[in-house]
């Protein structure tokens, strides 16, 4: 029972890695808070948005088994 | 076809605008944003954007479909650099052709408008000073 | 440099679009009209565009310049054909550099608007029915 | 005591000639009205611009000799 989360810009400098292996979570929040704290993450879970399987999902989503998590932080492409 | 894309190399813009041309067109608006020498009054030297490449490509999709739906246009598509880019080189293209200026016009500001805000690209410039960081605008 | 220019035959849009790079603009809008096998509801054959070329290349430039004034641009240029033009040719070309995408965009929006009310160039056009007229909109 | 007379467009194909050398008017207005009356132009003044020696000008600008005068009828460019 596990998910792989994802990594980009500054949580992947923040984190040392681009992705990792974690039991699966209660809630997407929940795994955010837990990560930021691990991690020293600067940004505050309301300035992210949290994809599941390449899909942008409400946080309210379950996380599901297998799942491929990432959170989004701020865009800054163009 | 597939309207917007990634690519991790300088692109040649001219393919691009061709495949937007038609006989029911008259009219063709494009945007390119270019690597900018200055941001926020400190000097950059550079930058590499980071894409997360499945959900950039699935959203930058959704954006142009969107586009279509939204303005009375012919076509529209937008092709977004990532990894390493040089001051003056080419980071982003957008054009869209309609029968008409207005919708052409209102098109591409809106699909430029997008990708900023919407797609998960991060840019990371290097500065003069020699420092270098993220950008995630609040 | 001259900022507007007339031309008698086809011309490539890259030169034009090379100009007006600059190590200072991150931002960089164009527009192009094409001949449309369309207007009012009646099929185009082909067109012909001609100008007082004296007065067409003082008024172009003096909207070129009024643009520079006006939108916090760094350049901008245009290009409009003249003579015989076949469905999908290029007829009009604007493009403009900023450090940002808004005057970018206002300022190509506001050259091509001024050079098509105020430049004296005229269009006739040929129908599919066979007959052609001069283009005067009131 | 002459000027140079410029047709562009419907005004040139109406005219059947692209210039033509004409006595020193006492107006531009009365100028054109005069050249509308001879070649039938089909539009009213006050749709058209006019200019002298490639400048636009008013129409109160008294004509000068050797000018070359032009009428500019609505324009379609773009």
């Amino acid at each position: 029972m596990s998910i792989t989360v994802l990594y980009f810009a500054s949580l992947r400098d923040a984190a040392g890695v681009a992705s990792e292996t974690l039991p699966l979570p209660d809630s997407l929040p929940a795994l955010y808070e837990s990560l930021r704290a691990r991690h020293g993450f600067a940004l505050a879970r309301d300035r992210l948005r949290v994809a599941m399987d390449g899909e942008f999902v409400a946080w309210d989503t379950p996380p599901r088994e297998g799942a491929e998590v990432a959170f989004i932080p701020p865009v800054s492409g163009g | 076809m597939k309207r917007f894309a990634l690519s991790d190399a300088a692109f040649d813009v001219a393919p691009l605008r061709q495949r937007l041309l038609s006989p029911r067109a008259g009219a063709f608006a494009s945007f390119e944003g270019w690597v900018r020498d200055h941001h926020g009054g400190r000097g950059v030297l550079g930058l590499r954007y980071e894409a997360y490449a499945a959900l950039a490509e699935a959203e930058g999709e959704r954006i142009l479909a969107e586009a279509v739906q939204r303005f009375d246009i012919v076509d529209a598509a937008c092709l977004h650099r990532t990894g390493e880019l040089a001051i003056g080189e080419l980071a982003v293209w957008v054009g869209a052709s309609a029968a008409h200026r207005g919708p052409a016009f209102d098109a591409c500001r809106w699909i430029i408008d997008e990708v900023k805000s919407r797609v998960p690209i991060w840019k990371h410039e290097r500065y003069a000073g020699g420092d270098a960081e993220w950008l995630h605008p609040s």
